[in-house]
């Protein structure tokens, strides 16, 4: 058995790592889609397989209760996006935005994402992890940067300086937390695997256990969008290909912030440390609130819900760090459903952008009426990501704001200040897409089978909207506690 | 219990069949009487539950809350919200029935109509917070889509976006609500609530909280701006269930939060803001009425004072339980009750009226309308009985209530707060004078639309609606008279769930009285009997015209009306809405809505016409949500200017915090 | 048999004020003739305009519906129910339960809402002034009225008529200043009501000015005999109220045998005529108040009635 | 244990901060990038030296690539760039020499006040070490903020890496992998700049950043 699971973990690096190098060869975009999406779907089956069979965990990759699911959840929709990606690029080359050209090692650097996420979940070994965050920073630059337009060039710039300055600063943490391990584990590798740092974590030096986290909390922050270290994400996703939005919004995100979570378990293990749930509480409500309000004034629809992505990092983050039982079950929840839910909105603004040609929100109009199919798409992904039943993300804010609320009013007041801001910006946008009288030139619809995708993820997230299969809750229920 | 929980998802797949199959001919007569039968037989087993009243049934499924299931209850008080909700539900599908077929996008009707029954109907057998608040949004959703069916006009987007924010609102008050109930562990569940202890300062911010929910919507004056724009835009049908029945579903909500979840009475004031609101909610809610001069929106904005009327026993019923009188607790509950079961059956009577008025002329404002009752002498009747019941009129169920919610307020100088003692007879003067309004209001609604002559030529080519429309409105109308003949049978059903609201005391029993009279306390303090009213008028009437008509003459000509020497005077001379209004407007609008009327004259031989201009300001929209829409937009252009700064910039951001921080750490030791 | 005679006394009852109410009417004209220094119409003059107008053919407006035709009778079958569950001169009648102060406020206001209906119903700018403009009093003295009900309930512990009227003979009433504010109000009420001198003048059929004579221009024949009808009946209603409220001496109790009754009845009339008199009086002396000065008139009964109900609620003794 | 080892490896590091203090005071560029090879080499000395006293081979290696690539090759790479693209004229230093001076010593304070609870029980060496490769990674920050022109930037982004392999170096028996990986991707970013910077400088005329921000997609209406 324990042979499946090694090949099983095996798989999940070497099908995209390879189908990396095939695609480099690879110079037809049609094959190169063909072999992304089978590619994709080999890792997902590997990634499902590793519920069945857990192997057994060495030095430099592990699989425990808290990544089994991030991993599974990562490989669906990847998968589900290559599926996207094949027919939008499709669409773009037909227009013309992209020449062959340019999509010369667009395949092969969207296999390399898919390894540098993988290789990140599953490592333990916490430099590991830094390089494979690294790896996929330096490759979505790249791939912000395919338009070659000179908006798209200018945020993947700002991207890269901003992206490059926070992975650094991860680094220096990392290398502060192997500096606490060292005298107490001893040198070398398992100075820095996951297991043992947890299990020795009491024993190491608060000063400088407090250090690392400041920098790792800001360093993986930036990655995953917070506040004060948010610029580069809303022009990322806007001027970047829309798989890769759906990409950066649903799995590089969570990646960033399953490493802050790491971090986390361990300040939580050393009663000496500082606890670190304040920090993370004052970043989340600051995200929330920044975000509510930047809403307002916006008038791109892809930074519109880039923006959303900022306001949901800024929900969870404040949910892991209130801490307890129920906020950190709500956090795992809502990391899931929010992935499911924003890339479902993502492949229904790529089509809508596609088909009424622009991504001014003031020119789209009255969706529902011309474009039926995407029109209630978009309008159920959006009642989704606002929290509205019967949609999955209604269960993790329940428990986030009714929980908090019994604990720190203040803090829960702050919170719904912020969901309701947020909810009426988005819900305002909403009204004006997807209804009222359409006057701009619209081009057929997407085939159903590319609208495939986005019906799956909001199956999936309804049915998450009151019922939840028996392990995951269990594997939730297990990291909260962790989590402290 | 299972059997009602079926009943409500058989009504979710009706509105999943209705999805798929929209666009197909029968499919809209399929929908509605698939809801009619389904409603009726939720009602008729509700109406069983509540009359034989046997133990609370309860039910738990493993969907929800992971480790906790979804439980859902049938006790006396969801018994009889389940009637109300399930009457309106069965009357209003009948009328669609026959209204349904003019509906140009029944795609975008058909699957969520049924959808928003199956939310309310769940709402009310919830029985922990989560499924509450679940049923609760998706009720608020489903409507809102319904809102939104007719989507071409901007006014109604604007109305249902309002509408959604609102109800979000709400909800994130109740959560809040039942995050201090549950507590950090999180005992989500009612039982558990009811049996744990609330202290009196967290009982009385969850009563704010409920009331911030709740009233927002149900419509007390406050946080009811959303109301008068979202149930017109609604198709006639769905406007009759929004008013009639989704706001008792909101009023449901604060008293199982209030009176039944915080167990022990709150502080005595927390009764009195509940009746003060109440009472403002009533005056404000017909003066709103009484300016409109479109139909659907004065019913809307109409439903604010009957609301007001509800939450005002409510209130007194809070005031007596807070003091230990249960007894008058019970009569204050019973009016309260008694008037959420009377509004559901005269706005739906009322709405579905105007439905039929828009099918037959395709107007909803008064000003266009007028003489329908020629063409159209059924729904006019049926408006006529809808309109007289809902200006508290003695045969007729409105007075009933309104006359219990006096003798309650007759009861409260026993009570020894000071502050009661002044807010009791103000209430009640509230109370008399939005009675005395909404008599005027609808005397304006029913003589201007029915009577006099049609003032456009869509009025004048109206035809009668259809079968099922017209039995729905005689339906309403024999239930609204039985209402009114029949108080004592109506009392004791409301008994048992007045008895578990007020911890077990309840009304003397009615049927013992002789001659079916309504005594609520004793039969020397006072005593009303419908029936006899209704036979005395019957019989003087008709032995009045008897008699003239045999002795006297009985002979009649038809004659031009007297025109004061104008010769042909054009229906334009007419009182409209308007100027009907026009009194009240200088008497009470002009302090309350800083009305204003401006009169241009032409100079003498000018042909042109002269001009009135009456400006009229909203006080509640400009005092509360203006200023903070304004703040929001200012806050956030002030923030828009960080999504354009340089990456420089950007990144002393970032230094700026990595700064800050390594300075916290520096000293925090 | 008892129950015979209790049935006979209310049918009696009935039958009497349904004669007396043209009686009043005229004795009111006559009163205010001879105070103009006129010799006025006789006595009698009402009772010959509505056997005049019962044998006349009604005339129609073409626009007139249904409701039109069933509103006369309407109007009168409430008036006269709401009149004659008033104790005229015995207290306590086989079928005073039935309503109590409150359901006759409630059905005055179902002949007005019938009434109004009926002026708007013709479609005439005239019936629109008489509606509007009674719709607007009655808003304000519908609650002032409600008010005063709610002081001498408060008082007597009870909203039944006769049980207030019996209560007001007791000893404990005595002088009491909620009792003068009632009586004031409900004063003011009944001028605005039964639309006297100062709020409507009700011998004038000036279009500008008239308020209950515009409802019902329209009418003729028996329908207007009718309404002639119900607003003597109505002013009869009026004073017996004022009568048997503050005024209860001589009235005897249910059941006390024929004298009593016929000294009630003596007791009855004496109160009716000096009513009237007081009335014609009040109605000579002052001019009528411009249409947008009534509802300051009403407000001050109301203020008048709440004030009466707040002192109540304040202490027992005020 | 004040041996000769740590005298050596301490001198070397504040010698880094030192360099890094100057490239501050540096608003030529040419000069800039002359400063970075110093401080480049610098970094070769440390990683050397503390290759000979953990006598951990693999850091030669560390020190060779810091040598070869860090000191000689991105230099006169930068050199070749900036004669290119002919913007050797004077770099505008945001907020002033004095300021950035001043705050470059308190960063300097800083980065030794948050280290000192730091117990004693970790080797003198790496507490140290680490001090000053905190300093030198907020000083390379600092001069990020402070530089108007992109390979301005470059080089502070740079000379906070340098930073970075400092502290890995001082970090006693960190694995190989881990330090060669980390020469290796910064590399990697290094290649990437130079192509930015030739795919930049064919959009638009100059490498000062400002003119590129006129060109943001959602100007401020």
């Amino acid at each position: 058995m324990n042979a499946l699971g090694l090949s099983a973990m095996t798989a999940l690096l070497a099908v995209p790592a390879g189908a990396a190098l095939l695609l480099v060869l690879l110079s037809s975009y049609r094959w190169g889609a063909r072999l992304n999406v089978g590619a994709a779907l080999l890792s997902l089956l590997a990634a499902v397989t590793l519920f069945g069979v857990r192997p057994e965990g060495n030095l430099y990759l592990r699989v425990d209760d808290f990544n089994i699911y991030l991993i599974a959840l990562n490989n669906l929709v990847s998968f589900t996006t290559s599926v996207f990606s094949a027919s939008y690029i499709a669409h773009e080359l037909a227009t013309g935005r992209l020449t062959p050209q340019y999509l010369r090692f667009y395949h092969a650097m969207y296999q390399a994402l898919l390894f540098a996420m993988n290789l990140a979940l599953l490592a333990n070994n916490i430099g590991l992890l830094w390089v494979a965050i690294e790896l996929a920073t330096l490759i979505t630059v790249l791939m912000v940067g395919l338009y070659r337009t000179r908006a798209a060039l200018e945020a993947a710039w700002k991207y890269f300086i901003l992206g490059s300055l926070g992975i650094a600063l991860a680094l220096f943490g990392t290398i502060l937390v192997y500096l606490a391990a060292q005298p107490v584990i001893g040198e070398g590798l398992p100075a820095m695997a996951w297991d043992q740092l947890l299990i020795h974590a009491a024993a190491f030096d608060p000063a400088l256990l407090n250090l690392a986290f400041v920098f790792l909390l800001l360093g993986y922050g930036t990655k995953a969008g917070l506040v004060p270290l948010h610029a580069w994400l809303p022009d990322a996703h806007a001027e970047g290909p829309t798989p890769i939005s759906a990409i950066l919004s649903g799995l590089l995100l969570n990646v960033a912030l399953y490493a802050v979570l790491r971090f986390k378990m361990l300040m939580s293990a050393n009663p000496h440390a500082l606890a670190p749930g304040p920090l993370m509480v004052g970043l989340g409500l600051l995200s929330l609130l920044f975000a509510g309000f930047m809403f307002y004034r916006r008038g791109d629809i892809k930074r519109l819900f880039a923006y959303s992505s900022i306001e949901h990092m800024g929900i969870i983050t404040f949910a892991f760090g209130m801490g307890g039982p129920l906020a950190n079950f709500a956090g795992l929840l809502h990391m899931t459903m929010h992935s499911l839910t924003k890339s479902a909105i993502f492949f229904a603004v790529g089509h809508i952008a596609q088909v009424k040609g622009t991504q001014r929100i003031s020119t789209i109009r009255g969706l529902t009426a011309t474009h039926p199919w995407l029109g209630w798409g978009l309008v159920a992904g959006v009642i989704a990501i606002a929290g509205m039943p019967p949609f999955g993300v209604f269960m993790s804010e329940f428990l986030v704001v009714s929980s908090t609320f019994a604990r720190q009013p203040g803090l829960a007041l702050v919170l719904v200040i912020g969901l309701l801001l947020g909810f009426g910006a988005l819900l305002w946008r909403l009204h004006g897409l997807a209804f009222g009288e359409s006057h701009s030139a619209n081009a057929p619809g997407p085939t159903p089978i590319s609208a495939l995708p986005m019906m799956a993820h909001l199956a999936l997230v309804f049915i998450a909207g009151f019922w939840l299969p028996g392990p995951l809750v269990t594997w939730f229920q297990h990291v909260a506690v962790l989590l402290g | 219990m299972p059997f009602l929980f079926s009943l409500s998802m058989a009504l979710l797949a009706v509105g999943v069949y209705a999805m798929t199959a929209a666009r197909r001919a029968g499919c809209s007569r399929r929908v509605y009487s698939a809801t009619l039968a389904l409603s009726t037989v939720v009602l008729s087993a509700a109406l069983a539950h509540l009359l034989t009243a046997p133990a609370p049934a309860t039910l738990t499924l493993p969907i929800g809350l992971p480790w906790l299931g979804a439980h859902f209850r049938l006790d006396a008080l969801s018994a009889f919200f389940l009637i109300v909700v399930n009457l309106g539900a069965a009357v209003a599908s009948l009328f669609a029935l026959g209204y349904g077929q003019h509906e140009q996008a029944p795609e975008r009707v058909l699957p969520f109509y049924p959808a928003f029954l199956a939310g309310m109907n769940l709402v009310v057998l919830a029985d922990d917070a989560f499924t509450f608040l679940f049923s609760w949004e998706f009720m608020s959703l489903s409507s809102w889509a319904l809102v939104m069916a007719h989507h071409r006009e901007s006014a109604n987007v604007r109305a249902g976006y309002l509408y959604l924010v609102m109800a979000c609102f709400g909800t994130l008050a109740l959560l809040l609500a039942f995050g201090l109930l549950a507590g950090p562990q999180g005992g989500y569940d009612f039982a558990t609530i009811r049996a744990g202890q609330t202290s009196p300062g967290l009982a009385a911010v969850v009563l704010l909280l409920a009331l911030l929910g709740a009233g927002s919507k149900a419509g007390l004056v406050p946080l009811h701006v959303w109301l008068p724009l979202a149930h017109p835009a609604a198709p006639s049908h769905v406007s009759a269930l929004m008013s009639g029945v989704m706001t008792k579903v909101a009023v449901y909500g604060f008293i199982r939060i209030v009176f039944d979840l915080l167990g022990e009475p709150v502080a005595w004031w927390w009764g009195g803001l509940v009746l003060a609101l109440g009472g403002i909610s009533a005056v404000l809610g017909v003066l709103y009425a009484l300016m409109q001069h479109d139909l659907k929106r004065l019913l809307a904005y109409h439903t604010v004072e009957n609301i007001g009327i509800i939450f005002i026993g409510l209130g007194l019923a809070l005031t007596f339980q807070a003091n230990q009188m249960y007894a008058s607790a019970a009569l204050a509950l019973t009016a309260a009750l008694f008037h959420v079961l009377n509004h559901s059956l005269f706005k739906s009577l009322l709405f579905l009226g105007t439905g039929a008025v828009l099918t037959a002329t395709g107007e909803r404002d008064m000003e266009r309308l007028g003489g329908l009752i020629h063409p159209m002498p059924w729904t006019a009747l049926a408006f006529l009985i809808g309109a007289a019941a809902i200006s508290a009129l003695p045969p007729l169920n409105g007075f009933v209530s309104e006359w219990l919610t006096f003798q309650a307020i007759l009861l409260t100088p026993e009570l020894p707060q000071w502050l009661l003692k002044f807010l009791a007879p103000a209430v009640g003067a509230l109370l008399a004078l939005s009675a005395a309004l909404a008599a005027a209001c609808f005397v304006k609604a029913f003589g201007i639309t029915f009577l006099g002559r049609p003032r456009s030529p869509a009025a004048a080519q109206a035809r009668e609606t259809d079968r099922y429309s017209l039995s729905a409105l005689f339906i309403l109308a024999a239930l609204c008279l039985l209402a009114g003949i029949l108080p004592g049978l109506v009392v004791d059903g409301l008994a048992p769930v007045v008895g578990l609201l007020n911890g077990g005391a309840q009304l003397t029993a009615q049927h013992s009285q002789p001659w079916l009279t309504l005594a609520p306390v004793t039969e020397v303090k006072s005593s009303y009997n419908g029936l006899l009213v209704l036979l005395f008028m019957a019989l003087s009437g008709v032995l009045a015209a008897v008699l003239i008509h045999r002795l006297a003459s009985a002979a009649a000509r038809r004659g031009p009306a007297w025109d004061c020497g104008f010769p042909d005077a054009s229906p334009m001379t007419q009182y409209t809405a308007g100027s009907f209004a026009q009194p009240i407007r200088r008497v009470f609008g002009s302090v309350v809505f800083q009305a204003r009327e401006r009169v241009t004259m032409p100079p003498p031989g000018d042909g042109r016409p002269a001009k009135l201009e009456v400006k009229m300001r909203d006080p509640v929209w400009d005092a509360g949500y203006a200023p903070i829409a304004a703040a929001v937009i200012a806050v956030s252009t002030r923030f828009n200017h960080l999504q354009y700064l340089t990456i420089r910039r950007y990144l002393s951001l970032v230094f700026g915090a990595l700064v800050l921080l390594l300075l916290g750490m520096a000293l925090w030791r | 048999m008892a129950l015979i005679i209790d049935y006979l006394v209310q049918g009696g009852q009935m039958l009497l004020i349904l004669l007396l109410a043209p009686l009043l009417t005229g004795w009111v004209r006559t009163l205010k003739a001879r105070l103009l220094r006129r010799r006025g119409p006789s006595l009698l003059q009402p009772y010959r305009d509505l056997i005049k107008l019962l044998r006349k053919e009604v005339v129609l407006a073409e626009s007139a519906s249904w409701l039109f035709r069933v509103a006369p009778y309407l109007i009168f079958a409430a008036l006269w129910v709401a009149a004659s569950l008033v104790p005229t001169f015995a207290g306590g009648l086989l079928f005073n339960w039935t309503a109590d102060l409150i359901a006759i406020v409630a059905l005055l206001g179902t002949a007005r809402f019938f009434l109004a209906l009926a002026g708007l119903d013709v479609g005439t700018s005239f019936g629109g002034i008489g509606s509007s403009r009674e719709m607007m009093i009655a808003s304000l003295a519908e609650p002032a009225m409600l008010m005063m009900v709610f002081t001498l309930s408060l008082l007597a512990g009870t909203t039944q008529l006769s049980a207030v009227a019996h209560f007001m003979l007791t000893a404990e009433v005595g002088l009491r200043v909620s009792l003068a504010l009632a009586l004031l109000a409900l004063m003011m009420v009944a001028i605005a009501e039964n639309a006297r001198i100062p709020v409507d003048n009700p011998a004038t059929h000036l279009e500008l000015t008239m308020v209950h004579e515009a409802m019902v221009l329209e009418y003729s024949g028996r329908h207007l005999a009718l309404i002639e009808l119900a607003a003597s009946l109505k002013l009869l209603l009026y004073l017996s109220l004022l009568a048997c409220i503050f005024t209860p001496w001589g009235m005897a109790a249910a059941g006390d045998g024929w004298s009593a009754y016929l000294f009630g009845a003596a007791a009855y009339l004496a109160k009716l005529a000096l009513g009237g008199f007081l009335l014609a009086l009040f109605e000579t002396s002052i001019a009528k108040m411009r249409v947008f000065r009534v509802d300051q008139f009403l407000s001050a009964a109301l203020m008048l009635g709440l004030l009466g109900a707040l002192l109540l609620f304040v202490s027992r003794s005020l | 244990m004040h041996d000769l080892g740590f005298d050596i490896a301490h001198l070397l590091a504040g010698g880094m901060v030192v360099v890094s203090l100057s490239l501050l005071y540096q608003d030529r560029l040419y000069a800039l990038i002359n400063g970075f090879a110093l401080h480049s080499l610098v970094l070769t000395l440390a990683v050397g030296w503390q290759a000979y006293i953990q006598d951990a081979h693999h850091l030669y290696v560390t020190a060779g690539i810091a040598l070869v690539f860090k000191t000689l090759a991105i230099p006169a790479a930068l050199h070749r760039i900036v004669q290119r693209l002919g913007i050797h004229r004077t770099l505008e230093v945001v907020g002033g020499v004095g300021r950035n001076m001043l705050a470059g010593t308190a960063l300097v304070a800083l980065a030794i006040l948050v280290m000192l609870p730091v117990t004693a029980t970790a080797n003198a060496l790496a507490r140290e070490d680490l001090a000053f490769a905190l300093a030198v990674v907020l000083l390379g920050l600092l001069l990020m903020v402070t530089r108007q022109n992109a390979v301005g930037l470059v080089i502070g982004f740079m000379s906070l890496e340098n930073g970075l392999v400092l502290a890995a170096a001082g970090a006693r028996g960190m694995p190989l992998a881990v330090e060669i990986s980390v020469a290796f991707s910064v590399l990697i970013a290094l290649i990437v700049i130079g192509i930015f910077l030739f795919r930049i400088r064919e959009r638009f005329d100059s490498v000062d950043m400002q003119a590129m921000d006129a060109f943001r997609e959602e100007r401020r209406r």
